[in-house]
This record gives C-alpha cells, structure tokens and sequence, in this order.
C-alpha cells in the first residue's frame, strides 16, 4: 500500500475516473491550467483534454447550472466550487434543479454530478473563505453530503460519489489535505452512507467528522491517559448518516459528545442529538454534548481565529460533562 | 378598414414587425406541419383554463397562447436527439418538440401516467424522452442547466444541438448572462431564444432594462444575435435555421430576440388589471395562427378545407387528452411517495 | 382594536415604517404597480412613489445586494423575495456581506435590511414554490431570523425588524396571510427574540413556529378532550431564541414536542432539542419530540402533499409518545 | 533601441493603447497629487509582500501594482461624499480614496487599530469613512453592493456618484450583469470599472470569454461605454470625468473598460509559472509610474526633484505605517470576540 496525502488521493480517483468512463469531466475555476490551488488537478487537463478538465469563468452559479445539465443528459460531472462559502452562489442550481430534478419529472431524469467544495477553517483567511455549510444541504432532500477524513476513505467514496445517480456534494477541509495514509493500489470503493469506527473505545462515543475527526483523536489520546476510553465514529457521510453505527456504540458506552466544526447553532450536531434521543433517549445516562464553532464569522486575526473553533480542550471538557 | 389602421399602427410601434414570405427551403409539407402544431398546443392550451377553473388542475399555469410560432418556428429545425430548455411556459415547447398531449394533460391532472408521475404538474412539464429537458417554475433558472446540454455535445463531439428558451424577464437573470459567455468562449451548440413579450408578470419591460432591445445584450458577449417578428413562424424559422446550422457545424451559438406581446394574462386568472389592454388589443390581429393561415390561403398554400381539418383534429387529441387524463388515469399510489427523491430504488426516508 | 388579516398587518407595518422614516424602501419583483402576489404592498408606490416602492427586474441575486449595499449607507431596504425558494438566488449577498458586514469590517458599517420571504407548503405549487429553508439562515451568524404568525406579531415585529440594525430575514407563511387578528391601532412594536405562550397547559410543551402552531392549537384541542394539558409556545423569532421561556415551560411539563414543517432531517427542530438536552436534561420525563415534513422535495398532486407537512394527528402521536 | 522596437510591439498588440497628453481641465497640481497617490500605492504595496514572507502578515494579499492608473484616475474626481466598491485587490482603492495607510496596515499585521479591528485583514479591506466600502473575497460579489450606494443616492436625489471596480475575472459574474440591468432602468449615478488585466489567476481572458473587448457587455445592456489604457492616467482621467459627470448629472451609468495586462503574479507568492512571461516583461515600459513620470519630465510638468522628494515621502509614510502597525498596535483582545457580529452592543452567542 502506497502513503499519499488525501490530496493525491483526489487526483487518483478523479484520474482513475476520468479514464474508466468517459462521460465524467471536470470543470472550475482554475481547475485545468493551474490544476487548482491546492494543486489538486494538477496535469489532468493535459492528460485528458481542454474538454474533459475545463476552466471555467468566474460564474459559479452558471457553470454550476451546466454541470447539473450535462448530468441531466447524462454526464457525469466532478464541478469544483472552490471554497465553500462560495456554494452560495450555485445554490439555486444545487438545490431547486439538482437535488429535486429526479423527483419533479417523476424519475424521467438523474443528476449523477458530483460537487466538491474545499470548507472548513484554518490560515486566516477570514470571513469569506472559511466557512462550514454542510448542514444546508444535509436539509435538502434529493442530495448526499460527504466528508471523507482519510486517503483511504476519500479516494473509495469520491470514486463512489461518481458513480451515484444521485447528486452528491462532497466536502474537504482544507486541513486535511496534507493528512497521509495508506490507499491501496488498485480499484476499490466505499460505499456512500457507512461511518468508520476510528477508535474502538467504551466510555463516550464521540460522534464526528472531517477535520474533527483529528482533533477528537488528540481529545481521545489525552483522556486514554487519565484511563478515559473514547471510541470515536466518523461519520464520514452526512446524507446518508449511519445511525446504525452511532446507535450501537452509544448502545456500548451510554454516553455521546458530537462534534462539528460547524457553528454549532442550526448545525448538524443539533441533528444528530435529536435523532440519537428519538432512538435511544434510554441508552443515555447523561445528557448528549453538542461541539461545535462559536457563532461568528471567522476573524483574520488568528487568535481570534483560535477562539471560535472546538479545540482538543473542548472536547475533553465535553466527554468530561457526559460523566459527571 | 379599422384593421387596416390597426396594422399600419402595429408596423409603427412594434418594431421588429416583418412581412411574411416563405424563406428558401421550407417546403408546403413543413408548413403545414408547423401549422397543425401550433393549432394543436393553441387547442391544448385554451383547455387548461377551464379545466383549472374546474379544479381538475391546480397550481400555477402558463399558457402559451400567442407564442406558437416562436417555439414552432425553431423546434422544427431540431432533431429527436437535440434537447430543449423550457421556461415556466412549458406546454408549447413540449407539443412542438413531439412530446404526447395525453401524457401532459395527464401530468397537469396529477396523475400517475403524467410525464412527472403528478410530482411535477404545469410549471415542471418535462419529456426527456424527446428532448425536452423541462419546465421551471424559478424564472431563468432553466438556462444554464440547457446549456450544460450544450457542453455534453461539445465534449462528447456530437452534432446534437440545443436551444434555449426564456422570456424578457427571465432574461435579466444572471446566470443567463453568465451561460451566454461560456456558451460564446466555447463555441457551445446553443441557440439561446429570448422569448420577449415585453412583460414579465406586471412588470413593463421598459419600466426593469435600460436597453430594450435584448438582443444586444448576445452582442456583448460575443455571440451573432438577431430580432426577430416573433408573430410571424416565417421569419422565425428563417432565422433559426441558420442559427441550427450553425449550432450544428460547431460554430457556436447564436442569440435570437423573438419579439412579440403578451396578449393574455399572465397566468389562468390573471386579468391584466394593471396595463392598458386597448394598446394590446389591436395584436390579435397578428397573432400567429391566423396570421400564418391567412398568409397562407393568400398564396394557395393550404385550403380553407384543410385548415378546417387541422382545427378538428387538434380539438379531437384534446378532448381525448382529457378524456384520458381524467378517467383512464389514476392517482400516484402514496405507497410511491419516496420514489424518485433518489435514484435506483434507493429510498432515504 | 381592529380586526385585520396577517397580510394587512404587513401592509399596515411598511406603511406606517415607509411614512415615518424615509430611509425605509421596499423592492422586488412586482411589489410596485401589481402591489406583489398577495396584495401586500398594494397602493404603497402609488403614495410613496417609484423611488420608495421598487419593481425590480427578476434578479434576485442582485436586488438583494442592491438592497444591502443600500444599507451599508443608511438606508432601511425591504426586500422581497417572492418564494423563499427564491433565496437560493440571493444567499450570496445574504450570507457571505449582509451578515458578515459588520463583524468583517469590524463595526464600521451595519446593515439594517429586511428581507421577507413567503414560505411554507400548501395549495399545490410543487418543488420549487414551497420550501422550508429557514435553518439555513439560523445557521448563519450575524443574522436574525423571524417568523410571526399573528397579525398582531407580525406588525409589532416586522416594525422591530425594519428598526433593527442586524439583517433581519421574515418568513412569512403563505397560509397564514388570511389569518385574521386583533391589532391596535396605534403605534406598537415587539421585540425580536421573544416567544409567546400561545396556550398553557401542564402535560406536555409543544415548541413551535408559524404556521405550525395553528395544527398545534388543533392537536391541543383535540387532546383536551382527553385531558391532556398542552402548552403551546410560538417561538415567533428563531434567531435569537427564546430559550427561557422554552425551559421554563419544560421545567413545568417535563415533556416536549418540537414541531417544525421543516422536513426533518437538518431542520431547527434538532438544533432545538439539541439546546433542550443541554439546558435541561434532568428536566425530561421522557425523550424530546420532533415533528417536521418528510424528507423529500414537495409534490404537484395534492394527496402526496398532504402526505408530506405534519398534520394535527401527526402531533399527537408525538405528544402520546411523551406520556407512554 | 530595444526599448523602441518593445513599445512598437505593445501598440501592435495592446489595442488600447493610447498615446498621452493633457487633457482639457486637468491641473498640474492635479497631476501632481495623482502621481503622489500612485507612488504611495505603489510603495505601500511592494512593502507587504516582505511583510508577508516575514509572517507579519498573513491571509490572501492582492497586490494593486501596475494598476495604481485605473483607481486614481477615476477616484481623483470623486468627493468624500462619494463611493466607491473594491475588489480582493482594495489597497490601491483605498488609498487613492483618501484612507489611511497606518490604520491599514495594522489591519493587515490583524491589530486592534487596524480598519476592521483585526477581524478582516486585505481581502476585506474598508475604510466607510471615506465612502471605501470595503473589498471582498467573494469575487464580483462587492459590485451589486456599490450599486446599491448609488441607488441610495438615486431615492434620495443626492448628487453623489458610486464608483464600482471589478476585475476581468470578476466581470463574469451574472450579479455584476444584474446589476448593470438595474442601474442603466434607472439612470444610477454609477460608473462601472472594468480593471482587465487580462487574467483572472491562471486563466487568460481569451479561453473564458466569446468577446474579450468587456465594454461591449455595458453596450449590450444600454450603458455608454469606453475602453480606455490602464496603463494611462491621463486617458484614465479623461474618459472618468465624462463618466463621474454623467452620473453626478442624473443621466445614468456608464461602464469603463480600463484594459491593463497583469505584470506581477496574482498574489504574493504566485510565480506566474503558468503563463508566457516574456510576452509580459516588455509591458513594464508602460507601467503607468514611470510613464507618468516620463511624460510630466518630457512636458516639463514636474522636475527630477519633485519626482524624487515625492518617492521619498511615500517611502516615509509606509515606513511609519509598519512601524506603527508593528509596534504601536495592538492585539484584539479576546475578551471581544464577539463584538460586531451584531450591532448596537447586541451579543448573541
Ligand atoms: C426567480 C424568480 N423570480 C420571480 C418569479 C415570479 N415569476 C413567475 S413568472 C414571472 C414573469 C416571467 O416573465 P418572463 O420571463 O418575461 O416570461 P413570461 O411570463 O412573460 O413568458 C415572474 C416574475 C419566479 N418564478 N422566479
Ligand atoms: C466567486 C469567486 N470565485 C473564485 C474565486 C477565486 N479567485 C480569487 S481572485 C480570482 C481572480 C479574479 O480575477 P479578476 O476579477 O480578473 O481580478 P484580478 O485578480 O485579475 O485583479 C479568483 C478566481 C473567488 N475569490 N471568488
Ligand atoms: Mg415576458
Ligand atoms: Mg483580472
């Protein structure tokens, strides 16, 4: 097994995808020449074409729009919004023509596009180009959210996402970019709508993902210390969410802190605690933490920036909470 | 007399008025074709109102009275495999592209052998099978999304071409503008139809532009763009054929202001209360079915014998649309109601 | 106190807001001569002229920034959009400057714009003119967000919201624009952020907003007959909430039910039980309730529709499932 | 020699290319502050970059070098009174609109003093005071804002004037579009500038639009538009005074393409690895510093003196500026975090 950045592991799938089926492409800003600003596909455009890896204008809502479209029609599109907070400016395609097409013309057509948006905060890049939105669209029915943490699962659940008939809005932190791991060297997916045991553990589950998914293994480590055992679930798909596998370890541990980086008001941790009470309030022998951002916009200044996102202390000082 | 006066008002004031003649190529039997279709959507549409008013069909509905020979004049040009993007004022672009009346009456009804399986109704009027990428009710929303149609041909190198429709309204949406650059940066098969008819709900075109003539607005960004009588389905396919053709060779796309008026209310019950309809009543006289069948009795094109015919038989597939709709059809089953929200079967409660 | 509509109650609030501050303008699509869909701003451009009244061509993305800019220098906009759905086309200058503004620029500019936004299901207008989206904008720091459905909160409070210095979204249910309601004549605001107690009782808490809490006062009816005590909150503001008034309800019936039309998965209703479990654990005789819409987009045919929102026996069988 | 075989070349390829002189109106006093304002922006923004590989400051910095013409040349005809919107390249506007370079600079090192209180740094750059309302990350988002300045002072009837800047890049987005639409309906006192330099990071103009001449864009909606040389203050002034008049007059927008070609990397550390440079060097023969500088010697407008005395100061001037910024400022303090998320001392946690 190869050790590649979730960086590389990007490229891969989107390679590998773009020679395995022909109807895939990939357009953004900046996506072919420069191979986008993280680097991500970088040489595809030479490697693929002018027409399969396409940059495009600064029309985020349109070029969304013909995304959407080509999939319509039968095309398998990889858009690239390239940070989230600019997903605003696509969301009228997003959500009134690619999360309801399927169910408005009464099945006639699908919208296989695959959306990727780089999210999350970190580098002082303040207000605009910080943000964490995930829950919009996990509260639109006719989509799937993704935020695969790993190489591993990014690679298996973006070739996935690909391949899905439904519309599918994958989200990567930025700070997970130069994570490493072990990806395997040949053809493999995950499926969409599992989450991965990061940790087994039985005194507190911590529910989690993305970027959080690294802070809480810094929280579980330090607790281990003082004899606290975390299992920690990444949840690595938002829409579809794995109930089953929160379920069964608040099952085994009675007790759950869920963290977001999100801002924590109207996020999804809110979400997940009120299905975890509507399934199993009994299982709880202590009230379910939220984790999450404050609710601000995100300064440049980087201490201010420090302050507003959960940091390993809060999520110790969370799962302590639960045992109280 | 009086109608004389009228015409000679209508040529000073509308000023994209043109003469009729039948353009180099277009054979008696395309004609003819063209007009039984614009009878057949003019017959389906003036069965809605009362339907509506009967609440067999609800929600919002557009009539597309009065613009048949915009959506007739360019879709007669199209192939079975070239798509169309429609507005909130489907009915007539799904009729012109060959789409089935009793499939569409059934959708408005609401019922389960509709083209949306009574998901849609009016406003979401599709038939993918034939092109017809569908209707939106978020007005210039449909644009971008035809065009990435577009963007499938050109990648995939296919002559396949689209075209695009939205109305002087739906025009001044941004990403219309933001479409039409990319489809001229890249030479995209898309021929985008601005279906002006000066008013947009209550609102007065010349009240929300500041240039009135939309098809400038192509120009500036770089696509080859005409005004066209948009009452007359002579000079609209005269100029959309050349715009096709263009689409075709992987030239790029053209930019076709139809121009005509808004003649009815906006939608089944809309009484135009807020415009002054002694300027708009005059129109009538212009409107298209006539106008073509008059041009054409004129110049032995057609007998008054066939028109008669081509009227019965549109109104003989309405009344059979309705009749089916309404009493061969059923309603979708509520155990079907997560279908669709996802693809393959696959139910996400 | 007259008797008027909660369309009048709007009419009357811009009305008296546009005649006594002159910074005060409204605009939208077809607001001016047709005096919008529902007759709201009917006569307004007439008696306060075209510059105070504005028909705007159908750009909602750009309107909407308009209207904020305008606020960043003093004015006091009313935006319109005609369908919440709609909003997708403004979330741009909504999210990313009307609620950054002022924290970005550290102080140095406000923007005190209202936006409202009809919302909400019914009468068969399918997919695209019937949303539910208002979590998404409780998920966004630096905006308020409200929901009045009575003539009497509605007018008191969008007066409040035109004089507030935050951006303030209204949503507006379309079925409750006929509701009728004792107003006062004269000159009365609300504050924004504070619930009312719609009906008390002493079983069960229904927490609830909108329109919502007219099926809830039928539900409530419905369980007296039994004996069953509800209390009905009308949250009224979703951000800031009321969550004093939300626990204080809770400490006396120890049972709670959220209702939201919402569909479910993602909505406010989470985010409440969320806080409610974190306020007021200890409080709960039995696990919080939530009710909202079922997760897909809204249907054309009127019998799937109504499949769709909560209906009154929805909430009962939530309210029982707290006494089981 | 070299040299003069190099400006042929520019004039072959730059097609707006415009040969100088002194415009009708234009004051050697005027001149000479215009100058000083380039050379202050210049000297401020070729410090950051240091600042910035240092980890003084951090974030996204956009520089304004080469383009100090196009936001001086315009914004010297603006009142205090008047607006202007930015970009995510906003020091230059914010200088030539009279802002402060020490409150500046200690936003963007992310003090307290800073102009956004630590909390915005040089993409959100703002100083409301001078009517700067602020740069943005979003691109093109910032103009449909500045539009609405201008409305402001159309409900209102004030004789104020927006200015509105947007990039090549930025152009393309549909709210710009919009916004265009709007303000040429109703005659807002707006001047939209165009700053095309060609590139929009990695992408040249010419793969991303059908018409790289954007002025047309204004023409399509009814806007009267220019294409002046961004490398040329004096053109820049000329065409800016025609257009601030109009507006100040109540006669509506115009749009000003201010065509440049973009000399630095896109941001700081950009290498530019993706384009042909030695298409680029020769450009810097044009730079519009020195050829202002030029031209006022060869016109015996300014003397080698005065050139120098006012290279100096700027150097001053932001030498202070970091030296306050870094010394004189201070950190937010934590204890206000939540300050300014709403207004009026409201906090909502
Ligand atoms: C984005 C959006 N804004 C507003 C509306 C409300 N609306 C429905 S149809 C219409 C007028 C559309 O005018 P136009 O595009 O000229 O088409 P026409 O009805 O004249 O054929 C409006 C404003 C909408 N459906 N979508
Ligand atoms: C909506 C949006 N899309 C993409 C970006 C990323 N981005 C930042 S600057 C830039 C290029 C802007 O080009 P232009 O408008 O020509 O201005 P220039 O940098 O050339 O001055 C891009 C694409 C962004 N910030 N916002
Ligand atoms: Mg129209
Ligand atoms: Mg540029």
């Amino acid at each position: 097994m190869a050790i590649i950045t979730l960086r590389e592991s990007i490229t891969q799938a989107m390679r590998e995808e773009l020679a395995r089926d022909e109807n895939v492409f990939i357009m953004g800003c900046d996506v072919g020449l420069r191979g986008n600003p993280f680097g991500i596909t970088k040489g595809l455009m030479k490697e693929f074409g002018e027409r399969r890896v396409i940059d495009t204008p600064i029309s985020e809502a349109a070029f969304t729009g013909l995304g959407v479209g080509a999939a319509i029609v039968g095309m398998r599109p990889l858009v690239e919004i390239l940070y989230a907070d600019f997903l605003t400016l696509a969301m009228d395609n997003i959500v009134n023509t690619a999360a309801k097409t399927s169910y408005m013309f009464g099945g006639q057509a699908n919208v296989p596009i695959v959306i990727r948006a780089p999210f999350g905060v970190g580098g002082g890049v303040a207000a605009q180009h910080s943000q964490n939105n995930e829950n919009w669209f996990v509260h639109v029915p006719g989509l799937k959210v993704i935020t695969p943490s790993t190489p591993y699962d990014m690679k298996g659940m973006l070739k996935s996402a690909i391949r899905d008939n439904s519309p599918v809005i994958c989200f990567e932190h930025k700070r997970n970019y130069s994570i490493k791991g072990e990806v395997p060297e040949g053809e493999y997916t995950i499926p969409l709508g599992k989450a991965a045991i990061r940790r087994e553990g039985k005194d507190v589950t911590i529910v989690t993902y993305s970027y959080m998914t690294y802070v809480s293994e810094e929280a579980a480590k330090e607790l281990e210390k003082e004899g606290i055992s975390i299992e920690i679930i990444d949840l690595r798909s938002l829409l579809p969410l794995d109930y089953d596998t929160v379920m069964a370890s608040i099952a085994k541990t009675n007790r759950v802190v869920v963290v977001t980086e999100a801002p924590l008001r109207g996020s999804i941790a809110g979400e997940i605690v009120g299905e975890i009470v509507t399934r199993g309030f009994d299982l709880l022998d202590a009230p379910p933490q939220r984790v999450g951002s404050k609710n601000t916009p995100i300064p440049y200044n980087e201490n201010l920036e420090r302050l507003c996102t959960p940091k390993k202390e809060d999520i110790i000082a969370a799962v302590r909470k639960t045992l109280e | 007399m009086k109608k004389n006066k009228e015409l000679e008002a209508i040529k000073k004031e509308f000023t994209a008025y043109k003469e009729m003649y039948v353009p180099d190529g277009l054979t008696t039997e395309e004609q003819l074709k063209m007009y039984s279709t614009m009878v057949l959507i003019r017959k389906f549409e003036e069965s809605v109102k009362p339907l509506w008013m009967a609440n067999k069909v609800h929600g919002y509905y557009h009539p597309y009275i009065t613009l048949e020979a915009i959506g007739v004049g360019i879709i007669s040009h199209l192939r079975l495999a070239d798509y169309i993007g429609s507005t909130h004022r489907g009915h007539g672009h799904v009729i012109a592209k060959g789409g089935d009346v009793n499939r569409m009456m059934a959708e408005l009804f609401g019922k389960d052998e509709g083209y949306n399986r009574g998901r849609g109704g009016s406003m979401h009027i599709a038939d993918m099978s034939v092109g017809m990428l569908g209707a939106t009710g978020i007005v210039g929303a449909a644009v971008a999304p035809a065009v990435g149609s577009a963007l499938r041909s050109w990648i995939k190198r296919t002559d396949d071409v689209t075209v695009v429709f939205f109305g002087d309204g739906g025009a001044n949406a941004g990403s219309i503008s933001e479409s039409m650059n990319m489809a001229a940066a890249w030479k995209l098969p898309v021929v985008f139809v601005c279906e002006n008819n000066q008013w947009a709900i209550a609102t007065d075109i010349a009240r929300v532009t500041g240039e009135h003539d939309l098809y400038k607005r192509g120009i500036g960004f770089g696509i080859p763009s005409y005004q066209v009588d948009g009452f007359n389905i002579y000079d609209m396919w005269e100029t959309s054929k050349k715009a096709i053709e263009r689409a075709r060779a992987g030239e790029g796309p053209t930019f076709i202001e139809a121009k005509t008026l808004r003649l009815l209310g906006h939608h089944a019950t809309d009484d135009n209360w807020y415009r002054d309809m002694t300027v708009v009543e005059k129109y009538w006289q212009i409107e298209p079915i006539k106008r073509m069948a008059d041009f054409m009795l004129e110049n032995d094109i057609i007998t008054e014998e066939q028109l008669r015919k081509i009227e019965e038989e549109a109104i003989k597939k309405v009344e059979a649309a309705i009749e089916y709709a309404d009493t061969q059809c059923s309603e979708p089953s509520l155990d079907s109601f997560y279908d669709f929200v996802y693809t393959d079967g696959e139910i996400i409660e």
